[in-house]
């Protein structure tokens, strides 16, 4: 089997009125990869993987994502990828379980896939009738990583997913990441516990200043 | 990896949006413990200011549908908070799918919170102001009730998902929504009037003004489906 | 997507704008001495009625203006290349449209104060026509918020569509409802014109001159808008190499 | 360690306060963009709604009230969402400032806006109901306005920051509001129609009805001041 | 010069509507301490926190901090705490430069103190013009943490603030609190990053289940 190239940039630039957040950011991620994106704070990391998601509109540049050219139809790749930001997009009124049906009939999973994943994020028991409202920070990204798992999707895009999270929960992300990567997705994450973030990396990529180096 | 998860179709989505939004308004109470005595407030405050029982008695129609319409400003934007406070609606564009199926959702979702909405305002109608009604003229309000509030939902819905997440929606919301549902506003209460055959109002003519109102509703029920999606959609 | 190339103009006047404005010239010395001096006073409201010769056509450029905006949004929308060009031409419309409709509303309130006796009544053609212009307003305010301009494009876009639904409910407006307003005389369905020759040729010449004047600002207004979309563009390049250049640490 | 920072004044924190709302505003332009035409609209389609030139010419004070009220709604609900979003108020409370001087700041910067909004309906109230005033009208009318916005702009910034932070407040905000600010509405209505002489009243009157404002707004100022605190330190 | 007690918990019950989040916690912190609290995600480190900075009513025990009781009075204690939450506490339409003048009009803190801190936390050129809403996850932390810099408070508790700096960040963060401590304050910061928080910390505590232990 050909390696597959699941996303490739080039010379992508990507403004926010009129600051160019990514300044030409030329790389390219294979199938069955976990790239790490690591660098300083406003370097431009959340930028890209919005962009990757086909969230934010490119400037300049080409941008393929799962073979969908990204300047042209934004749309026809979000079925595909998954993406945790910084904010979990959760509905604060609705219980850990609510939430996680809801989405799971958006994108037909069975509540078998819903059980497993809420299993893996130790959210079973009393927290699945908990308000998302009346979690602790590190249960709501605990519930997000969980909707975020029953979406299967084929690339993950996932913005500091350690954040919050306590000793056990990132052994288990790390753990949920691997699996994926072993059904065939690709996963890119940004992080800024560069040792944890390294050892589940299959490669690193240094953002700075909006642009795209290898580590 | 093979792709395992079949896609969805648009029903199934709109009616899990709709479940939601109708769930969480069960679970908070808002429409029936704040939108709906702040909306008999407004009817009582009117009359109170107009203070002059003939007038009174000729607008009864005007001021249940202005009731409705500040109530639909604050109902949509509660609508919108709640999918936006933490970016819940960024999830549902990624998530890539159908997004006139939200709308219809959400849509169908705000229009029955206004019905009841309405029930209530019309039952103080007859209450405070009474307003009697024949077998027909019921006939006409149910289905003015219906085609106005279906309509309602639909505008809320499509200017709601407009403003969501831009800076200062609280106020450009009403600012957009008050000249579109004017003509609601105008045409649902001539309908009213008719059915509740103020100032010798005819029930036949206000069949007229309830064909205004499911022409709106057809219009924004097309024209949503249609914009919403790229709307949302920066 | 805009050209990547620097400006090929540098003012907004071209041949074109020029031979445009040249004829506006005439066009409006005409209305105006033939408004003021050459037509009879009316019977009924005396002088008074050389405000028609403004308000009539600056009421009808504001709807040829805002239908303009929804031809130019429908097109952006619509077509395979979401073209930028549509979307200016439609902000530029709607903006000289909203000037129309203000100059409608002045004028019509001050003739109002001559043969009503009161700058306002509450009439559904002047209700319709305030709704109008706040419909218009809000479609400003919608082409100002923040976002990419693709964004701002397909917002608007939508809004100019919906809101040019609302010209014909001012305009039957006189129709469905009792009004004060001077119900369609000129455009009368029926096709009888009750207008002495040289008002009804003055007030066409009117609009003549006003959809002129539409014309010259839509021109310069929609280049200006492309200038600074241009400007923004050009700046891209500088601080692309500003920010690759930005120290690691800021 | 010494403790190096010095105790501040109320009036610093207040003032810190005032010029931060104004400066988001004056940034945001909501108030001047979107409030005012919303309020003008309001005006409109209230006098369309009422369709009646007599009623209409009764009640042109009290529509310049109501589209203050409603507009006093969306200014409040704003001001506390830019201060809520990020949790801020929290942090207020952490810093353990005075939260009575915040209570001031905000009041006061809210009163500014309204009385600027005030300013353009009242002008545009001679336009549309072809009002008159004299000389010693105008005294009235000025007072009135500082009067009335004053109290509301107190008893906004309590309700509001009652309000803040719970689930729900889009709705709950009018709820709690709209019955206290009817005296308000009735006192600012009979003084503005006694400045124009609408229906025969005389100034004098007027006068009477300011006092009711002022001491509205006392009350307010004073118990805000008091109750402010406690309030939001849950 | 005797070991003064910053504060002292004993037996304190925290209850959320009928939930106890916090159920009989003892401890004490001495003046000079850096204490980092570790535990799970829900363990109660956030409610820990809130309620020494007086935001929290204490249902049971007794709970006393720099001298003040808190059952009697939540409210004299918070001029002398700073707290960094999760939420930055940032207004989002003002830049950064304007949110660090509000604060430190309402602290009394001086414009030097303020270019100090903004210096401190890279804050300075570009982004002290530019609104908060338009910075990055990380730039926005560290904004918080400048304006809780210029509030010298007496006691710093901070929640997860490693979270979402860079490295650069972080090693800014830790000689700050390094400094605070030896100007006399006293420092308690919860953290999932165990490694980290541990070379910066004096002492650990482990809450669990809504209890402390220590480490
Ligand atoms: C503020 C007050 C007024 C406003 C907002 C207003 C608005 C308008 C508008 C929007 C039109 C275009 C109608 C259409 O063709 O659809 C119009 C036309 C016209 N207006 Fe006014 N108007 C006002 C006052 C007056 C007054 C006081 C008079 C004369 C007594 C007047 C006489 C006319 C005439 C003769 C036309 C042309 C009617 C036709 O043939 O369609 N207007 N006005
Ligand atoms: N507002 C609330 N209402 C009800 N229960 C709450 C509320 N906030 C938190 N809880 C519950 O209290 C417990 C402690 O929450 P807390 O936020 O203190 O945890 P934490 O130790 O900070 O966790 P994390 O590491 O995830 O931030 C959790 O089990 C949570 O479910
Ligand atoms: N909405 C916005 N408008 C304007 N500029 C923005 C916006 N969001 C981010 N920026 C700018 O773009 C740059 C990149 O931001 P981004 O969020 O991608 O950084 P990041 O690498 O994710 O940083 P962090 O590690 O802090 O999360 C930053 O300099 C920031 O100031
Ligand atoms: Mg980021
Ligand atoms: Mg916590």
């Amino acid at each position: 089997m050909t390696v597959e190239k699941v996303l490739e940039f080039s010379d992508v630039v990507i403004v926010y009125d009129n600051f160019p957040a990514v300044a030409g950011a030329t790389f390219s991620v294979n199938a069955g990869e976990i790239v790490l994106l690591q660098g300083a704070n406003g370097a431009g990391k959340t930028t890209l993987l919005r962009a990757c998601a086909g969230l934010l509109p490119i400037a300049r540049g080409s941008a393929n994502v799962l073979g969908c050219d990204l300047r042209l139809d934004r749309l026809a790749v979000r079925s595909r990828v998954g993406l945790l930001g910084h904010a979990n997009g959760l509905f604060q009124d609705l219980t850990v379980l609510e939430n996680m049906l809801f989405w799971s009939r958006l994108v037909g999973a069975t509540r078998n896939d819903v059980d497993q994943a809420m299993d893996a994020m130790g959210l079973s028991g009393r927290l699945s009738e908990t308000q998302v409202a009346k979690l602790s920070a590190g249960q709501r990204r605990r519930c997000a990583l969980a909707s975020l798992i029953v979406r299967r999707a084929q690339l993950w895009l996932l913005d500091e997913p350690h954040a919050g999270l306590d000793a056990q929960g990132r052994d288990e992300l790390d753990r949920t990441l691997r699996a994926a990567r072993d059904a065939g997705a690709t996963v890119i994450f940004a992080s800024h516990e560069i040792e944890r973030a390294s050892a589940l990396a299959t490669r690193s990529l240094v953002v700075a200043s909006g642009t795209v180096k290898p580590a | 990896m093979k792709k395992t998860v079949k896609k969805t179709g648009r029903s199934r989505v709109a009616s899990a949006v709709f479940i939601k939004d109708l769930r969480i308004e069960a679970r908070s109470r808002v429409v029936t413990n704040q939108v709906l005595p702040f909306a008999g407030l407004i009817m009582v405050m009117f009359a109170f200011a107009l203070d002059n029982d003939d007038v009174l008695q000729r607008v009864a129609g005007g001021l249940i549908w202005l009731a409705t319409i500040f109530s639909l400003f604050i109902i949509v934007q509660r609508s919108f908070a709640i999918d936006t406070s933490d970016s819940a609606l960024d999830s549902l564009r990624v998530a890539g799918i159908d997004l006139s199926a939200v709308f219809l959702g959400k849509s169908i979702a705000l229009s029955l919170q206004l019905i009841a909405l309405d029930v209530v305002l019309i039952a103080a109608a007859f209450l405070l102001y009474q307003v009697q009604v024949s077998v027909i003229g019921l006939v006409l309000l149910v289905t003015c009730v219906i085609c106005a509030t279906t309509g309602l939902g639909f505008v809320g819905t499509l200017y709601g998902g407009l403003t969501a997440g831009t800076n200062g929606r609280e106020t450009l919301l009403p600012l957009l929504l008050l000249p579109v549902v004017a003509p609601v506003l105008i045409a649902a209460t001539r309908a009213t009037e008719a059915a509740f055959g103020s100032g010798g109002a005819a029930i036949s003519e206000g069949w007229a003004w309830v064909g205004l109102l499911a022409i709106f509703a057809a219009v924004f029920g097309v024209g949503g489906s249609l914009a919403f999606g790229p709307l949302i959609d920066e | 997507m805009l050209s990547q190339s620097a400006p090929k103009f540098s003012s907004t006047g071209t041949q074109a704008t020029r031979i445009v404005g040249v004829l506006t010239i005439v066009v409006m010395t005409w209305v105006v001495i033939s408004g003021l001096v050459f037509t009879p006073a009316d019977v009924v409201q005396g002088e008074s009625v050389r405000i028609m010769y403004v308000h009539v056509p600056s009421a009808w450029i504001a709807y040829l203006a805002f239908i303009v905006t929804a031809i130019a949004s429908a097109f952006y929308i619509f077509a395979k290349r979401h073209s930028l060009g549509f979307d200016r031409v439609a902000g530029a419309s709607a903006e000289v449209g909203v000037m129309f409709m203000v100059i409608t509303l002045v004028t019509g309130s001050l003739w109002g104060r001559l043969t009503w006796g009161e700058f306002w009544q509450w009439d559904p053609r002047l209700t319709t026509t305030a709704f109008l212009l706040v419909t218009y307003i809000g479609y400003l305010a919608v082409r100002r918020l923040d976002g990419s301009i693709e964004q701002r494009a397909r917002r608007s876009a939508v809004i100019a569509l919906l809101a040019v639904l609302e010209i014909p409910l001012v305009h039957f407006s006189v129709v469905f409802w009792r009004s004060l307003h001077q119900r369609a005389t000129i455009l009368d369905p029926n096709g009888d014109v009750k207008m002495d020759g040289l008002m009804l040729f003055t007030l066409f010449s009117g609009v003549v001159g006003f959809t002129l004047v539409f014309v010259w600002l839509i021109l310069h207004r929609q280049r200006t808008m492309l200038l600074s979309d241009l400007a923004n563009q050009s700046g891209l390049d500088a601080a692309i190499l500003a920010r690759q250049n930005e120290s690691v640490s800021n």
